[in-house]
C-alpha cells in the first residue's frame, strides 16, 4: 500500500472526525492507503513538520497556509473540507458589550500561534489599534482553554462553534449570559481547515493521484461522519491515546462540525475560488499588520480534487 | 564571662573550701563502631579542685580527649556520673564555663587569623575595641604578630596551633582545657609558651586540665598528674607536683622534678602494651 | 604533548585527502576556486608552522587561530559558489571530511589558548574569554556551514547569519520582550524563591519536626512540572508578569532548599564541637559557621536556580500572556513561520542567562576562595 | 521511619487543610456569580459544598481529585488509555532513559571539564548556555528533526528529559570532582599517581555526596523534561498529554489528579535515590563524618 | 617501586660514590599572598647522600614544611636548583621515589583504616595479597592490630598519625620525607616507633629526611642535623652525627649525645627570636 502521513492542526478530536473514520472503517485501505495520522497539539506547526519532511499532507487554516506560503514554505490548497468558518468571539452580557462598536478599551482573548490572522484582519476593518490603550482593544494571549471569560480577566474569548463555546456552557454561564459574534456574521469569515501538501510534489503525477486517492477516501469519511454523528465521535474517542476525551462533548462537535463541512454545492472538499478570494481579501484588506502583502499565486489547485472526483 | 562575674562570690567561697571544678565517679564511655564496641574510659573516678593544673597522660589512643570531650559535654558518657562546677557538664558549656583547644587547629577556612581569634569573642558579644585588642595581645603572646590578615591555610601547622590557643585564651575562661596544644611545636617555642602558660595560671588562678605526651613538660606545668592506661582508659595513677609556684625552666634540672618524672614514666611503661 | 602535533599533522592529512577524494570523484570542486584556494593554502601554512614551531604561546595561538579563520572561509566560500540548488553530498564527500579535519585545527587552537597565561590580570582575563569564545564561534560556523550546505529550511532552522539579521532589524520588540520577562518576571520570582528557599531550609533545619515532617512532602511539591503548574498560576495570578514570577518562585524553591539543607550539614565535626563549646546560639553557631560552610552549595543551587528561572519564566508565558515577552514571542512566531525571530529570542535568553550564571560566578569565586575548589597551594 | 510517619501525617493534613479552604476561596466568585445571575439565595454551608463539587472548579478540592485518581487508578485496567497507571509508566520509561542518558551525559562532560583544560574553559560557558534555552521552544523542533529521520516513540522524549537534567549532574560532579582538600590530592601526587587513579580513588569518592544532591534534582528534573516532551509529540499518551488535553477541555479534577501523579511519582524516584544514597554513604562510611575531618 | 627495581644497578653504584640524593643551590621560595609575599625560604644550600638519615629542625614556621614540599616537586621554588636523584623533583616524584608523611594524617574518610594503607599498593599495582599482608605488618609496627576495619575518624588522633605512617612506610620507598611524624604520640610510643625506625633504616640503608621537635629524637635518630633559622628559612648549622649504629634508647644519656643535643639546642636559641 502507499504510505500518507497527515499531520493534524490540534489534538485527536471531532474536528477530524472524517479521517479517523476513514481510516477506521477501512476506506483508506480500500483506495491502497496506509495512512498515519499524527496528532498536533499547541506548539506543532503542520507547516514547519511538512517542510522538514515529517508529513506528506496536512490540515491548515487558509491564512496561516498563505503567511507560511509567503514566508517561503510553498503551500498548497488540495481540498478544502470546511466550507463555513466555526470562529466566533464570545463575550459576557454583563460585561456590557453589545456590539463591536463596544470593543474599544475592552480585553479580549486571542488565539496566536498562526491563528490570529482572521482576528487582526477584523480590527483592521474596525478600525481598532490591538496596541491597546482606551482606543484600541488590549489583546490576552489566550491559552488553552476559557478561563479568561469564566474569570472575568477577559471581556471577550474566541471560541469555535463546536468546542470552546460548549466549554463556556459546561462551566457553568448560559446561553443568555452570553453574545457571540461569528466571524461569518462580520464579513471577516476565512477558510479553515483545508488540505495542504507542498508545490513540488504536485508536479509528481504519483504523488498527485496519491493524494486523489487519499481525498477521496477522506471525503467518504466526513460523508460517513454526517450520517452518523455518534458513531463517528466514538471512533475519536478510540483513537485518542490520552483517553482523556469525553463521550458528550465529542459527540456534540462532531455535530457541530459536519454543519462547518457542509454546504458544498459541488461536494465536500471543493474549494470554491469566490470562497478563496474572499479570504484572500480579508487578508489584504488588513493594512497595519499585514498577513500577506500581495495576492498570492498558484495557492491552490484543483488538480488533485478532479481526479478524486473519478475515483 | 558575664555568668562568672556574678557567681564571684560563691566562686571565692568555693576556692577557699577547695570545691571541685570536676568530679567523676565511676565514669565510663564505650563507642559502638560497625565492628562492634570501642571501650573508651572505663571507671574513672578523678576530681579537679579549683585552680589546679591538672595534666593527662598516657598512651595514644587511650582515651585522653574522651574524656575532655565528655568534660566539655561534647560527648556522653555511657555509665557513671560527672560534674562540672557542680552542675551537669551541659550546664557548665551553656555557663560558657570553659575554653577547648582541641587536638587539631580547628580555623575556620573563610576567617583571618585575627578573626578566628575574634571568633568566640564575637560570640559573647565583646566590643569590637575590646575584641581587637584580645586578638592583638593573644596573638603576640604566641608570637605570631604580623600574621593577623593570613588565611588559616597559608600558615605552618605550628602557626596554626598557636592560633587556635590565642582563641581559646582570648575569652579568659575560668577553665582551660586543652588537648596537646603545644604538639607541634618546636622546643624553644614550646619552652617559651609553658612559662607563659605558668604564668597566666599563677595570675589568674585558672583550672587548667592538659592533654601532653611530654613528660617534663606535664611535671613543669601541673599540680597533679593523671597517668592513664590504654584502652579501656583508666586511671592508674595520679601524682602529685608541688614544684615552687615560681619556679622557671630550670626547675627542669632538679632533682624533684628527676624524680616526679621517673615516676611518670615508670606510670606509663607499666601500663604500656610494648612491655609485654 | 604528542597528541598536539597529532592534531594538526591529522588536520593536514585529512585536509589534503578530501581534496584527492572529490578531485578524483569528478564532481563539485569546492576547493578550486581563487579565494578558496588561497585559504587553503593559508591554513595549510599556519598548520605547518604550528607544527614545527608552535610549542605553545602566543604566537602559536595566533597563528592557530588564523589558520582556522582561513581555513573556516574554504567551506563558506564553496556553497557560496555552488549552482543554485546544489546541497548536500551533492557540494562533495571531500568538503564535509575537510571540515571534520578543521575541527582538530579548532581543537589545537583551543588547547593553545587555554594555556595562556597573561601578564596582568586584565590579560588573564581577556585570554580567558577567548576560549569560550572560539568555541562559541565553532559552533555557530558548523551551524551556518551544515545549515547552507545541506540546504535546511528556514522555517526548521535558520542560519546564525539569518538570525542575526533579525536580530538587528528588530531591537523594538526584542527590547519590550526582554523587559516583561527578565526584568518583570524572572528577577523578584528568583529573588523571592531563593529566599524562601533559604529561609525554609534554616527553619526545617531549626525544628526537626519539619524536617521529618516537610521535608517529605517537599520532595513531591518539588515535582510539580512547569507545564502543570503554569497554567494554575495564570489561574490564580492572571495573564500578567504575576503568574510568571510565581512559577519562578515555584521552580527555584526546591533546588535552593535541597542545596541549603545539605551545605547546613557540611560543616565539619571539630568546627562545630568548637561552637558547642563556646556555648554559642542556634543562630550564632548558624551565622558563623554553618552558612559560611553552606555557602558552595547555596552558590550551586544559586546557578542552577539562574538557568531554571529563565527556563520558567519562558514556558510559563506559553499559557497566556499579555502579547509582549521572550516566551510570548518563542511560542507564537513559530506558527507564524517567522523562526529566525524566535531563535534571535532564544539567542537572547541564552546571552542574559549566561551573564547572569557569569555574574553569580563571579560572586561565589569572590565569597568561597577559601574552598578547597578554588585553592591552588602557592597561590 | 517510624519518626517520620506522625510529623508527615500533621503536615498532610495541613495542608489538606489550606487545600479545601483554598478551594473555596477560589472558587466562589465563580459561584456567587452564578448565584446573583440566577437570584438564588444562598449561605455559607451551601458555598463551601458547592465549591467542593463542581463540575470544573478552578481549584477542585482534594477529596473530588482522590475521586478521580481512584477511578483512573484503581478503576481501570492498567493497558486501558483511560488508566493513569499505564500513562504514568509511558512517562516513568522516558524518564528513566533520559535520567540514565543524562546523568551519563553529565558524568561524561564533568570528567572531561575536569581534566582537560580547553574543555574546562571552552565548554563549560556553552553548557550553562545551553540550559537557558527553554526546552519547550525547541522540543517540537527536535520531535520534527528526530521524526524526520525516522526516531519516534520513546527515544525523542528522553532526548528531551536528557537535555535538561544533565545539567545539575554536569554543575554538581564538577563541584564535587574538584573538592578533594589540596594535601588530599598532594598525597596522590606523592605518589604520582595516574589521573585515572586520582580520579577513582580520590576524586570520585569525594564527589559521591554532591553527586547524590544533583541526582536528586536530576531525577525530578528529568521526569518534568518527559513531560514536556510529550507536549509536541501530539498528545499521544503520558501524564504530560494528560495534562494538556485536561487543559485544552478545562477539566481540572482531570489536571490536577495528573500533577498529583506526577508530584507523587517524582517524590518515589527522589525517595529511591534518597536511599539509594544512603546505602552508598553507608557503605562508604562517611555518613557519620560530617564533612571530610 | 618497579622503576627502582629497574634502577638497581646505578643506584648501587651511587651509593659507593656517596652519590647525593637531594641537592640544592640557592634555593629561595617567596609565597605570593594578598598582603605582600611571605618569604619561606631563601638561599638554601644542601645535599643529602644516599642513605643519610637527615633531620630538619627549626621554629615553628621557618620553612621545613616548604622544603620538604620542594624536594616532594609539590611547590616550585621561586630561585635557585634542586635535583632528586639527580634529576628533577618532576622526574622523581614521577619514578615513584619517594614516600612522604604529612605533618597532617591526610587520610581517606570514606576507606576503612586498611584501606587507607594499601591506598599506595592498589596504585603501584600489587596484587591483593600482597597488600593485605603489607597492610597487615605494618598496621602492626605502628602498633595499630584490631583497628583494620575502623574509619579515621573513628580513630584518635595518635592512631591516624600512626596509620599515615604505616601507609607510607607500606610501599618501601628508597627515600623517606617523614614531617613531624610522632609529634602526636606519647613517649613511649613514640621511643618504640624510633627504635622501628632506626632498625628499619639501618637494615635497607634507606634515605629518610626527617622533621622533628624534639631535640633527642633527632640527635638519636640522624647521622646529619639540618638547624634552620625563623623566616626567612636559612640553613644555620649542619651538624654530624656520628653514634654508633647500632644504638638503643639508651644511648640518649651518653655524653656524646648530650653534647650533640647542647649544640642543636644553642643553634636553634642562637636563631629564634624569643632572644631579642
Ligand atoms: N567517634 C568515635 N567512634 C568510635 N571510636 C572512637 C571515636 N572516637 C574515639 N574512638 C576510640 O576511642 C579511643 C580513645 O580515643 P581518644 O581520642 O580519646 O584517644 P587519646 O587518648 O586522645 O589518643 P591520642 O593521644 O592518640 O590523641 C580510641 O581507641 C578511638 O579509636
Ligand atoms: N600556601 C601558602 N601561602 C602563603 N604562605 C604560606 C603557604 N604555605 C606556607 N606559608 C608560609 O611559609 C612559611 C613556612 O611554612 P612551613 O609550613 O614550611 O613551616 P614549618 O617550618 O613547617 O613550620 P611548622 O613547624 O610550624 O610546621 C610560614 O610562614 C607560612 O606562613
Ligand atoms: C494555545 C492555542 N493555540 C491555538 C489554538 C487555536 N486552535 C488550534 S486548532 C483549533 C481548532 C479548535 O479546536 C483552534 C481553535 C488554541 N485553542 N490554543
Ligand atoms: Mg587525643
Ligand atoms: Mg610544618
Amino acid at each position: 500500500a502507499e504510505e500518507v502521513t497527515l499531520q493534524l492542526k490540534w489534538v485527536t478530536q471531532g474536528q477530524f472526525a472524517g479521517y479517523y473514520v476513514a481510516k477506521d472503517k477501512g476506506f483508506y485501505e480500500e483506495a491502497g492507503l496506509d495512512v498515519t495520522i499524527k496528532p498536533g497539539g499547541p506548539d506543532i506547526a503542520p507547516p514547519q513538520v511538512i517542510a522538514g519532511g515529517g508529513a506528506d499532507v496536512i490540515i491548515d487554516w487558509m491564512p496561516s497556509a498563505l503567511a507560511s506560503r509567503e514566508k517561503g514554505v510553498p503551500l498548497v490548497n488540495i481540498a478544502q473540507i470546511f466550507k463555513s468558518s466555526g470562529m466566533m468571539l464570545t463575550c459576557r452580557k454583563d460585561s456590557g458589550i453589545t456590539s463591536p462598536a463596544d470593543f474599544k478599551g475592552r480585553t479580549l482573548g486571542v488565539w496566536f500561534f498562526g491563528n490570529e490572522y482572521p482576528f487582526l484582519s477584523w480590527m483592521s476593518k474596525l478600525g481598532l489599534p490591538t496596541e491597546g490603550g482606551a482606543d484600541g482593544v488590549t489583546v490576552l494571549k489566550q491559552g488553552f482553554n476559557v478561563d479568561p471569560i469564566l474569570q472575568k480577566q477577559a471581556d471577550c474569548v474566541s471560541t469555535m462553534t463546536y468546542n470552546e463555546y460548549w466549554q463556556i456552557i459546561d462551566a457553568g454561564l448560559a446561553p443568555e449570559d452570553l453574545l457571540v459574534f461569528k466571524y461569518e456574521d462580520q464579513g471577516v469569515a476565512t477558510l479553515e481547515d483545508g488540505l495542504y501538501v507542498l508545490e513540488e510534489n504536485l508536479k509528481d503525477e504519483a504523488f498527485v493521484s496519491k493524494m486523489a486517492k487519499f481525498v477521496a477516501a477522506s471525503v467518504r469519511g466526513w460523508e460517513y461522519a454526517a450520517a452518523n454523528p455518534d458513531e463517528a465521535a466514538e471512533i475519536v474517542l478510540e483513537n485518542d491515546a490520552t483517553g482523556a476525551q469525553t463521550e458528550k462533548h465529542q459527540q456534540r462537535m462532531v455535530r457541530e462540525i459536519n454543519k462547518l463541512v457542509a454546504g458544498s454545492d459541488k461536494g465536500i472538499g471543493f474549494l470554491d475560488p469566490a470562497d478563496y478570494q474572499r479570504t484572500v481579501d480579508v487578508l489584504l484588506g488588513n493594512a497595519s499588520t499585514p498577513v500577506i502583502t500581495k495576492a498570492p499565486e498558484g495557492a491552490w489547485s484543483h488538480a488533485v480534487w478532479n481526479i478524486s472526483q473519478g475515483q | 564571662m558575664q555568668n562568672v562575674a556574678v557567681k564571684a562570690e560563691p566562686a571565692a567561697a568555693n576556692r577557699s573550701a577547695g570545691n571541685s571544678v570536676v568530679e567523676t565517679e565511676q565514669l565510663s564511655l564505650t563507642f559502638q563502631t560497625a565492628d562492634g564496641p570501642v571501650y573508651a574510659l572505663s571507671n574513672v573516678n578523678l576530681t579537679i579542685e579549683q585552680g589546679e593544673f591538672v595534666s593527662f597522660i598516657g598512651p595514644s589512643g587511650c582515651g585522653k580527649t574522651t574524656l575532655m570531650r565528655v568534660i566539655a559535654d561534647l560527648e556522653q558518657p555511657t555509665q557513671g556520673r560527672i560534674t562540672v562546677n557542680g552542675v551537669t557538664p551541659r550546664d557548665a558549656r551553656l555557663n560558657r564555663a570553659y575554653g577547648y583547644v582541641f587536638q587539631a587547629p580547628a580555623l575556620y577556612p573563610w576567617r583571618q587569623v585575627d578573626r578566628n581569634v575574634t571568633l568566640p569573642l564575637e560570640i559573647m558579644g565583646l566590643s569590637k575595641d575590646e575584641q581587637a585588642q584580645r586578638a592583638a595581645q593573644y596573638l603576640e603572646l604566641v608570637n605570631l604578630k604580623g600574621f593577623e590578615k593570613k588565611f588559616p591555610w597559608q600558615l605552618s601547622g605550628g602557626m596554626q596551633q598557636r592560633v587556635s590557643i590565642a582563641r581559646a585564651l582570648s575569652f579568659e575562661p575560668d577553665l582551660l582545657l586543652m588537648d596537646e596544644p603545644f604538639g607541634a611545636l618546636d622546643e624553644i617555642t614550646r619552652d617559651h609558651l609553658n612559662e607563659q602558660l605558668l604564668r597566666l595560671w599563677e595570675k589568674t588562678q585558672k583550672t587548667v586540665v592538659f592533654v601532653t605526651h611530654s613528660i617534663p613538660e606535664a611535671v613543669f606545668l601541673s599540680s597533679k598528674i593523671v597517668v592513664m592506661s590504654p584502652r579501656p582508659g583508666r586511671i592508674i595513677d595520679v601524682i602529685d607536683c608541688n614544684l615552687p609556684p615560681d619556679r622557671t625552666l630550670d626547675a627542669r634540672e632538679t632533682p624533684e622534678f628527676l624524680e616526679i618524672a621517673h615516676r611518670v614514666r615508670e606510670g606509663l611503661r607499666a601500663g604500656h602494651s610494648y612491655d609485654d | 604533548m604528542t597528541l598536539r602535533i597529532n592534531s594538526l599533522a591529522v588536520f593536514l592529512l585529512l585536509a589534503a585527502l578530501s581534496v584527492v577524494i572529490d578531485s578524483q570523484l569528478g564532481g563539485f570542486t569546492w576547493f578550486s576556486g581563487v579565494s578558496a584556494t588561497v585559504a587553503l593554502s593559508i591554513a595549510s601554512l599556519c598548520a605547518l608552522w604550528c607544527l614545527w614551531n608552535g610549542r605553545g604561546g602566543a604566537q602559536a595561538a595566533g597563528v592557530a587561530v588564523a589558520g582556522l579563520l582561513a581555513g573556516a572561509f574554504v567551506p563558506l566560500a564553496a556553497i557560496a559558489a555552488a549552482a543554485e540548488g546544489q546541497t548536500g553530498f551533492e557540494l562533495g564527500v571531500g568538503l564535509w571530511l575537510y571540515l571534520f579535519a578543521l575541527a582538530f585545527v579548532a581543537w589545537r587552537a583551543m588547547a593553545l589558548l587555554s594555556d595562556l597565561r597573561g601578564a596582568s590580570p586584565q590579560a588573564s582575563t581577556v585570554f580567558a574569554l577567548l576560549v569560550p569564545a572560539l568555541f562559541g564561534f565553532w559552533l555557530l560556523y558548523l551551524w551556518q556551514v551544515l545549515v547552507e550546505g545541506f540546504g535546511v529550511p528556514r522555517v526548521l532552522l535558520p542560519s546564525p547569519s539569518a538570525i542575526g539579521e533579525v536580530m538587528g532589524g528588530s531591537t523594538g520588540t526584542m527590547w519590550a520582550d526582554f523587559y516583561q520577562t527578565f526584568i518583570k518576571s524572572v528577577i523578584p520570582g528568583y529573588l523571592m524563591g531563593c529566599g524562601a528557599g533559604l529561609l525554609v531550609a534554616v527553619l526545617v533545619d531549626r525544628v526537626p519536626f519539619l524536617q521529618r515532617g516537610l521535608l517529605p512532602l517537599g520532595n513531591f511539591v518539588s515535582a510539580i512540572p512547569i507545564v502543570g503548574i503554569a497554567p494554575v498560576m495564570v489561574m490564580w495570578f492572571g495573564f500578567d508578569w504575576q503568574s510568571k514570577a510565581a512559577v519562578v518562585v515555584i521552580m527555584t524553591f526546591f533546588p535552593m532548599l535541597v542545596n541549603t539543607i545539605a551545605g547546613l550539614a557540611a560543616s565539619g565535626r571539630m568546627e562545630r564541637d568548637l561552637m558547642r563549646s563556646y556555648a554559642a546560639s542556634y543562630f550564632e553557631t548558624l551565622l558563623l559557621l554553618r552558612l559560611p560552610s553552606a555557602l558552595p552549595f547555596i552558590f550551586n543551587a544559586l546557578k542552577i536556580n539562574s538557568t531554571l528561572a529563565l527556563i520558567g519564566a519562558i514556558v510559563a508565558e506559553f499559557f497566556g500572556t499579555p502579547i509582549v515577552g521572550m516566551g510570548f514571542r518563542i511560542s507564537t512566531e513559530v506558527g507564524r513561520m517567522n523562526v529566525d525571530l524566535v531563535w534571535a529570542t532564544i539567542a537572547i535568553a541564552a546571552l542574559s542567562g549566561s551573564l547572569f550564571y557569569g555574574g553569580l560566578a563571579m560572586l561565589e569565586r569572590s565569597l568561597t576562595f577559601w574552598h578547597p575548589s578554588y585553592r591552588r597551594r602557592g597561590g | 521511619m517510624s519518626g517520620k510517619t506522625g510529623p508527615v501525617a500533621v503536615m498532610l493534613l495541613v495542608i489538606v487543610l489550606i487545600w479545601y479552604a483554598g478551594a473555596v476561596y477560589l472558587n466562589a466568585p465563580r459561584l456567587i456569580d452564578g448565584y446573583e445571575r440566577n437570584d438564588t439565595e444562598w449561605t455559607f454551608g451551601q458555598l463551601t459544598d458547592d465549591a467542593w463539587a463542581m463540575e470544573r472548579p478552578i481549584l477542585p478540592a482534594p477529596h473530588q481529585v482522590l475521586v478521580e485518581m481512584n477511578d483512573t487508578i484503581l478503576g481501570k485496567k492498567i493497558t486501558s488509555k483511560r488508566s493513569l497507571v499505564y500513562h504514568s509508566w509511558v512517562t516513568i520509561s522516558s524518564t528513566l532513559l533520559g535520567f540514565a542518558m543524562g546523568t551519563a551525559l553529565g558524568m561524561l562532560l564533568a570528567i572531561g571539564i575536569v581534566h582537560v583544560k580547553a574543555l574546562d574553559k571552552s565548554l563549560m560557558p556553552w553548557v550553562i548556555a545551553s540550559q537557558t534555552i527553554p526546552i519547550l521552544a525547541i522540543a517540537p523542533m527536535i520531535i520534527v528533526v528526530l521524526g524526520a529521520i525516522g526516531l519516534t516513540g520513546l527515544v525523542p522524549k528522553s532526548i528531551i528529559s536528557m537535555y535538561l537534567c544533565f545539567f545539575p549532574v554536569t554543575i554538581g560532579m564538577v563541584k564535587g570532582l574538584r573538592s578533594p582538600d589540596p594535601l588530599q590530592l598532594d598525597l596522590m601526587r606523592t605518589y604520582s599517581s595516574s589521573a585515572s587513579q586520582v580520579f577513582w580513588k580520590l576524586r570520585w569518592p569525594s564527589s559521591v555526596p554532591f553527586l547524590f544532591a544533583s541526582l536528586k534534582v536530576a531525577i525530578a528534573i528529568s521526569l518534568v523534561g518527559a513531560i514536556v516532551g510529550e507536549l509536541p509529540t501530539g498528545a499521544q499518551a503520558g501524564i504530560g498529554a494528560r495534562l494538556l488535553v485536561g487543559s485544552y477541555y478545562g477539566q481540572t479534577i482531570q489536571i490536577w489528579s495528573a500533577l498529583v501523579t506526577a508530584s507523587i511519582l517524582a517524590g518515589l524516584l527522589v525517595a529511591l535515590v534518597g536511599v539509594a544514597e544512603k546505602f552508598v554513604l553507608r557503605h562508604m562510611g562517611v555518613i557519620h563524618a560530617g564533612g571530610a575531618r
